[in-house]
């Protein structure tokens, strides 16, 4: 009940964001004909801040409207958590909305580059309400999910235990860094000896130093995981169609 | 390199010239790529140039001829390329066969160089084809079945002594199996027309061998290592105990009732108790000699035929209850007594 | 800079093995004396360059090299497996063309007689798709990208089950929840049997799968297939359902009852050989009509001194209630009391298969009376009195 | 109160299948009664059964059935109907019964024992040949025969059966006409004049147990002669009769040796009895497996088991089966056991212990025992 | 290859670079993200030996309605059914609010305020599940328009059917 009540209250707020939002995309605008003869400076796609446009695929409302800011009670607070913190809601932690966005803009712009240069993206997730549904957004992008119980030395005893050289993800992207809600997931570490990039969702009860790129945000409900997935299944298809398109080029 | 860039793009070929911008940075790469790949594998300490050795190795090594079921055509007559009883040989064999043990995952070892194939009897020189021609062949050689031996009865009147051998066939690395040397002689006791004394002699010189049910003479041997020997043991038995059943040795007059074969009641107390009885009911008492008592004609006790019947028979097929009931009919017949009501 | 151009204009590579050359040099002297040099790093290729090379990564090139060696030899295998079977025609004198795999396995045992006990120890002939284990295909691409999409979890095959598992449930609820909105009745046709099959056992579906699984995963793939048939339109998932179901019935009365044949009085009578229990052995013969007499050896049921056994005969009998329509004969022999009315009353419950209805013989079933009961006497082991009894304890 | 209603309304219920008769004489008794129990006066019973002559198992069981019933059985009226027939004139007849174990033939021979009373009979009755020979408590009281070279006598055991043919034969031996017909000088004060009753013997052997197996070959001498003589008709029940002819007892001399059952003195006395050399009398044994020790148990029928020596002795005798209840007699056991509450339960439950019981009688009142 | 495995020791990148700068990595064999990091580093390196930010008091999120919601809620209204799925329908409580403000316009004297709106949006509620009812009546009645109306709907819902 008191969830929703600040659900009401939030509305007003959230008018306010959507000025920051603009201006990014307005950025976009700005730089994007510059892309047009991008040949003849010779830029890679590298050198432009939002080559593949993932800054609008969403809005600080639509985070709102998923309820990524829901962190966890106060108690189980990380103090590295502290700086993505908005307040707290009778005792109820409110992500800061803004710094999410920004984050996950980034993470975004990330996994669009490494999926186009056809990089391994594999996601993670230990929750088992959200696990068909990762497992479904992998499917469908043409990447990987790892949703189960992880046997150890997946990542670091790879050759032995599949048998045979093997290609470890390029990106690990956590829908969910903790295994139950006391340990984080092996995998974080893992990645982290492997010399992989870690993206995370970290709620307020997470510890976002070994990920790479940290989303402070809500973790746990399946509007917000739906979300991600959507997102992250946008940033990945962009990366895949500018690659494709970079390849039949050059066949020629 | 932006002089470079620049004196291209005077060509005017745009896909060209990036193109060639790829292949100049490419290049190097590969050179990079090509180099390196040969650089991964670890060089290999080589102090001892092992290298020549084991050349010259291989240089000593024979050429191994070809199988020569690799030449075989697929009609070939077989029985000319495995003509008699031989040992496996993997290269005269043109079939894939494998025996042995299948460890997990892997296929049974083949039949190259694999003893237990070589191990196992064959019959590759026995195919049917081979057997067909065989017989074809020895056809000329065979005498004709007699007719008059056209039932198993025939047989056994002619031939009533019957002997029985076993050949073994199986996976050892000898093909004579201790068991073959066995032989078993069965001969039909009735079939040696013995007379009372001599069939009794015969049973007990034979003893256990002798199966009253069937009655069968069965006589086995197997302490000489050959079958022949062994044969001729079991006739050699047969005919001693034989002829010997027939001899009558003076210590057997000494035979006494323990050592009868079957019940006499003529000598036994029970006749003897009858007659005392019979004389008892006549009000005669008089004391009888043991010949006396034999002699005794028992027709003339009233239904004591009956009575002796019945106490040999019991006596002689052994107790049963049919043969108590028969007993205790008799009995009553003979005191007078009601029969037992046979209860509805 | 100008210098490697212009040579480079004629000697385009030669140039750039000699620039490499340089600059590795450079790289060999510098990196000792100046740590944060970042010649390295602005060396590097861009990553444009280095994707235009196709690059096939090591594994699947050792796979690749395999997969070829292996699909010539199982060329040349089934290749001198045609032939054999050719030549093994040949030698039993029969058309090759009509010789199939049974008349192949006939004539082996006939030419190599063994009687060693495992049968697959046994000299044999098969094609060579039966004798060489099948192969995992390639799990990745020239790019070292596994295939699968959950090829991470190490066991692919067993979590894209379960995940198929789940997607099939949340169709079903779907299904369901249109169902109801639409005020509609469950359709009654579509009933999905599953009486008469059972869940693949593990081994079974670590042979579908072609991985291993354990016992807590399996417990999960029948937990959710569980609930998947629970749901009330499971029929429409059928397919995906019988995939992991292996039928039962053909197991529960496969062997034929036998028809009773008829003695001398017209009584149908069956003979139930090998009737096996403990060490006793021996075969029972059921006469029907008959006035309930057993006959066990010769005796009646005073051959079991017991009470214990005797009712161990008599219970198949009083459980069909045909104790006074039958008449029973046994041969028996070896075991003690227990074992041989063990066996009796096995036989007895064997034979009477044929002479009762079927829901009986199902409840005959139910209660055990058509189980073998193959324990037998457990060894004794060296270093204590018994199969599991230990030396009495003691402290010293 | 409300216990003794409910059993009344049991005992209706389970009336509906007759199993009494009131016929309580056993000369009585015909072919309509088989299968049916007739009860047995507890006077009677107390004194020809006081010593012994009912199994144990039977005894105890008249306690808790608060009557003594015996069943009419074939053979019991078999066995009648011959004794009735026979010729008293002529030597005497054997009848040996035989069974499986437990099947009843002591309480035939039970039922032959009242039956033999009430015709007046002089009862001959060995309750147990065992008890003599096999069973041997701790201090068994045995000595060397003092008459007889070689021989055991066993006093205590001769006088306790002198003491049961006292009480079984009281009225008769009240009868003065039973006299002895030779003196019997025992020592040098102790004598027992020709002409004395017959009481008088007995009452010597009792008292002066010394001489009880002395006074056991003279009461046998003196019965044959009385019953000759036609006095008095002379009933011989010998219960597992086989017991003399096993090859060893269980009883040692001092000297550690085993004695054989003919080194006893009763057993000649005994077997005295069986012989048919005497008249006016009826011999009935039993042949019984328990008789004998365990290695010589395979068979129950009686050549097997007296051995030779005793077929011979007994020969010709009259073989009388006694078997396992029929499916009448087994009917109206049940229901008799219903009865006396000793079996309860389904009727089902009947079938079933006819098959785990296979009809023996024993076997069938032992199953019934915990129900 | 050569790679250090302590991942507490700075961030992927750093150790990383650390290989090619020293050469132990060539610069062609670097991993596929170095450049997508290089070029779009993280807004805070993701070092394990982080100092903790300093801990501030967490801001507490308080509105000044929450005195009035308080206020209904402790006479036990503003506790209704919200639908969830359309995030632009009101809820109970704020529907109270609104109402208070009203009549607070209205000049509704202050201790009455809270029972009258709570009786005004009570009223509202009731007469709206009275005309939802209604509407399923006559919905019945008329099947056809329901049943096209419900298949709509059911289009609507299972699209991805």
């Amino acid at each position: 009940m008191l969830c929703r009540n600040i659900k009401n209250r939030y509305i007003n707020y959230a008018v306010t964001v959507f000025r920051y939002n603009s201006t990014a995309s307005q950025v976009i605008l700005e730089t994007l004909p510059e892309r047009d003869d991008a040949v003849e400076k010779k830029k890679s796609p590298l050198d432009y801040p939002d080559y593949f446009k993932v800054h609008d695929l969403f809005t600080v409302k639509d985070l709102f409207d998923a309820r990524v800011h829901f962190g966890h009670k106060e108690g189980s607070l990380n103090d590295y958590m502290r700086p993505y913190l908005y307040g707290s809601r009778l005792g109820h932690l409110i992500f800061d909305l803004d710094i999410t966005a920004e984050h996950l803009r980034k993470a975004l712009n990330v996994t669009a580059h490494i999926a186009y240069r056809g990089g391994i993206i594999c996601f993670f997730n230990r929750n088992a309400l959200n696990a068909h549904l990762v497992e479904n957004t992998a499917k469908e992008c043409g990447e990987y999910a790892h949703t189960r119980f992880w046997r150890g030395g997946i990542f670091t005893n790879a050759n032995h235990q599949f048998g045979a050289v093997t290609r470890l993800p390029d990106l690990c992207i956590f829908l969910n860094t903790q295994n139950n809600i006391l340990n984080q997931h092996t995998a974080v570490r893992d990645s982290a000896k492997m010399l992989i990039p870690t993206i995370g969702i970290v709620d307020s009860n997470c510890n976002p130093n070994l990920i790479t790129y940290p989303i402070p945000g809500n973790d746990d409900t399946p509007s917000a995981i739906q979300l991600y997935c959507e997102l992250f299944k946008q940033a990945i298809k962009r990366g895949k169609e500018e690659r494709m398109r970079f390849l039949q080029e050059n066949d020629n | 390199m932006s002089i470079f860039i620049k004196y291209y793009k005077s060509g005017g070929l745009n896909v060209a010239f990036s193109n060639k911008i790829w292949r100049y940075n490419s290049t190097s790469a590969d050179m990079a790529i090509n180099k390196g790949e040969e650089e991964e594998e670890f060089r290999v300490l080589d102090i001892l140039k092992k290298r020549q050795r084991q050349q010259r190795r291989v240089n000593r090594r024979a050429d191994v001829q070809p199988d020569r079921a690799d030449r075989m055509p697929t009609d070939q007559n077989w029985g000319n390329v495995w003509p008699g009883p031989k040992t496996f040989h993997p290269s005269s064999v043109p079939l894939p066969l494998r025996q042995g043990y299948v460890p997990k995952g892997q296929a049974p070892p083949g039949k190259k160089a694999n003893a237990e194939l070589m191990k196992i009897p064959n019959f590759l020189h026995l195919t049917p084809p081979v057997i067909k021609a065989q017989c074809e062949a020895i056809k000329q050689f065979c005498t004709e079945w007699p007719k008059l031996l056209n039932s198993e009865e025939a047989i056994e009147n002619h031939y009533p002594v019957e002997i029985i051998t076993s050949d073994y066939c199986h996976a050892s690395p000898s093909i004579r199996n201790p068991l073959a040397r066995i032989v078993t002689l069965r001969v039909k006791l009735s079939t040696l027309k013995l007379d009372q004394h001599a069939r009794d002699k015969f049973i007990r010189l034979v003893g256990e061998r002798y199966d009253p049910e069937t009655d069968l003479v069965t006589i086995t041997a197997d302490r000489c290592p050959i079958r022949k020997q062994n044969q001729d043991y079991v006739n050699y038995l047969l005919t001693a105990c034989y002829h010997e059943s027939w001899n009558f040795e003076e210590w057997e007059r000494e035979k006494m009732e323990e050592d009868m074969e079957y019940y006499n009641w003529d000598k036994n107390p029970s006749k003897r108790s009858l007659v005392n009885w019979y004389l008892k009911t006549q009000n005669q008492s008089k004391e009888l000699s043991d010949e006396e008592y034999s002699n005794y004609d028992v027709s003339q006790i009233p239904n004591g035929e009956e009575y002796k019947v019945a106490v040999s028979s019991y006596m002689n097929d052994g107790e049963s209850e049919g043969t108590v009931e028969k007993y205790g009919e008799a009995v009553r017949k003979l005191l007078g007594l009601p029969q037992k009501k046979v209860v509805s | 800079m100008a210098l490697c151009f212009s040579v480079k204009h004629l000697f385009p590579i030669s140039k750039c093995y000699v620039k490499n050359i340089i600059l590795n040099n450079v790289c060999k002297y510098t990196s000792k004396n100046v740590p944060t040099t970042n010649h390295a790093l602005d060396n590097m290729t861009d990553w444009e360059t280095l994707s235009k090379k196709k690059k096939i990564s090591k594994a699947m090139k050792a796979y690749l090299e395999r997969a070829k060696e292996h699909d010539e030899f199982m060329k040349k295998q089934e290749f001198e497996y045609k032939i054999g079977k050719r030549h093994l025609a040949n030698m039993m004198g029969e058309d090759p063309e009509t010789f199939t795999q049974k008349d192949v396995d006939r004539a082996i045992e006939y030419l190599f007689p063994s009687g060693i006990y495992d049968p697959a120890a046994r000299p044999l002939m098969k094609p060579p798709e039966e004798v060489f284990p099948a192969r995992k295909a390639a799990e990745f691409d020239e790019a070292g990208r596994p295939h699968h999409f959950l090829f991470y979890t190490g066991k692919p095959n067993f979590f894209k089950l379960l995940h198929d598992g789940a997607e099939h449930i949340q169709q079903a609820y779907n299904f369901e929840d249109k169902v109801i909105r639409k005020k509609a009745v469950p359709d009654p046709n579509g009933e999905l049997n599953i009486d008469n099959s059972i869940w693949l056992t593990k081994e079974q579906l670590e042979q579908v799968l072609v991985e291993s699984i354990t016992d807590l995963e399996y417990d999960n793939f029948k937990l959710l297939m569980e609930r998947l048939i629970s749901l009330p339109y499971a029929y429409r998932h059928k397919e995906f359902i019988e995939k992991y179901r292996k039928p039962l019935v053909t197991q529960r009365f496969a062997l034929e009852i036998p028809k009773p044949s008829y003695d001398d009085e017209g009584r149908a009578f069956v003979t139930t050989y090998e009737c096996l229990r403990k060490k006793a052995r021996g075969d029972v013969t059921i006469r029907v009509p008959g006035t309930g007499k057993i006959t066990i050896n010769g005796k009646d049921l005073t051959y079991f001194e017991d009470v214990q056994p005797r009712e161990q005969v008599m219970f198949p009998l009083f459980f069909t209630n045909m104790q006074d329509r039958v008449d029973v004969e046994c041969n028996i022999e070896g075991g003690g009391p227990s074992g041989q009315s063990g066996a009796i009353r096995w036989g007895i419950a064997w034979g009477l298969r044929s002479f009762v209805d079927k829901d009986m013989l199902e409840k005959m079933q139910v209660a055990g009376l058509l189980t073998r009961d193959h324990r037998r006497r457990e060894r004794k082991k060296p270093g204590q009195p018994g199969a599991r009894k230990k030396p009495t304890w003691k402290r010293r | 109160m409300i216990s003794r209603s409910w059993r009344n309304l049991c005992r209706r219920y389970s009336q509906t299948v007759t199993f009494r008769t009131t016929e309580s004489s056993p000369s009585q008794h015909n072919e309509k009664q088989i299968g049916l129990f007739y009860s047995v006066n507890h006077d009677l019973c107390k004194q020809l059964f006081a010593y012994g002559g009912l199994p144990k198992s039977f005894a105890k069981q008249t306690k808790t059935f608060t009557e003594t019933a015996i069943m009419v059985r074939q053979p019991a009226l078999d066995l009648i109907d011959c004794i009735k027939a026979s010729d008293f004139n002529k030597p005497v007849i054997r009848y040996v019964m035989y069974g499986e174990k437990g099947s009843g033939k002591s309480l035939t021979l039970a039922h032959l024992l009242h039956y033999a009373y009430e015709e007046g009979y002089l009862i001959v009755h060995v309750p147990w040949v065992s008890e003599f020979l096999r069973r041997v408590p701790r201090h068994k009281e045995m000595s060397n025969s003092q008459t007889r070279e070689g021989f055991v006598d066993l006093p205590l055991d001769v006088a306790a059966w002198l003491l049961h043919f006292k009480t079984q034969n009281q009225v008769l031996l009240k009868n003065t006409e039973l006299k002895i017909s030779r003196d019997y000088v025992w020592s040098k004060r102790e004598s027992t004049v020709a002409g004395s009753p017959l009481s008088q013997l007995v009452e010597h052997g009792i008292n002066r147990v010394k001489y009880a197996c002395d006074v056991l070959d003279a009461l046998v001498y003196e019965i044959k002669q009385l019953s000759n003589s036609k006095q008095c008709k002379t009933f011989v029940a010998i219960d597992g009769f086989n017991g003399f002819f096993c090859p060893l007892t269980r009883l040692h001399t001092p000297t550690k040796k085993k004695v054989k059952p003919e080194e006893v003195t009763l057993t000649g006395s005994f077997l005295e009895l069986a012989k048919n050399d005497w008249s006016n009398g009826v011999v009935v044994v039993t042949a019984d497996q328990l008789a004998l020790p365990d290695d010589h148990q395979d068979s129950y029928l009686p050549r097997y088991l007296l051995y030779k020596k005793g077929f011979e002795l007994l020969d010709p005798f009259v073989p009388i089966e006694v078997g396992r209840y029929t499916d009448k007699e087994f009917l109206s056991c049940a229901s008799y056991y219903r009865d006396r509450l000793w079996l309860r339960g389904p009727p089902e439950i009947e079938t079933e212990l006819k098959f785990t019981s296979a009809c023996n009688p024993y076997k069938f009142m032992e199953q019934c025992a915990p129900l | 290859m050569a790679s250090s495995r302590l991942e507490r020791i700075g961030t992927i990148f750093t150790r990383v670079e650390g290989l090619l700068t020293r050469g132990a990595m060539k610069p062609d064999d670097r991993p596929l993200w170095f450049d997508v990091y290089k070029a779009f580093p993280p807004i805070t390196e993701p070092k394990f030996a982080k100092p903790k930010p300093e801990i501030k008091s967490i801001r507490p999120i308080l509105y000044k309605e929450d005195i009035l919601r308080a206020k209904f809620h402790s006479n036990g209204h503003g506790l209704g059914v919200v639908n969830m799925l359309h995030p632009t329908s009101e809820t109970h409580t704020k529907k109270l609010l609104q109402q208070y403000k009203k009549l607070k316009a209205e000049g509704v004297p202050e201790h009455e305020l809270i029972e009258k709106s709570a009786a005004v949006v009570e009223n509202e509620r009731t007469v709206e599940r009275q005309e939802a009812s209604k509407a399923k009546i006559t919905g019945r009645n008329q099947e056809s328009s329901a049943q096209t109306l419900a298949e709509a709907d059911l289009k609507n819902i299972f699209k991805e059917n």
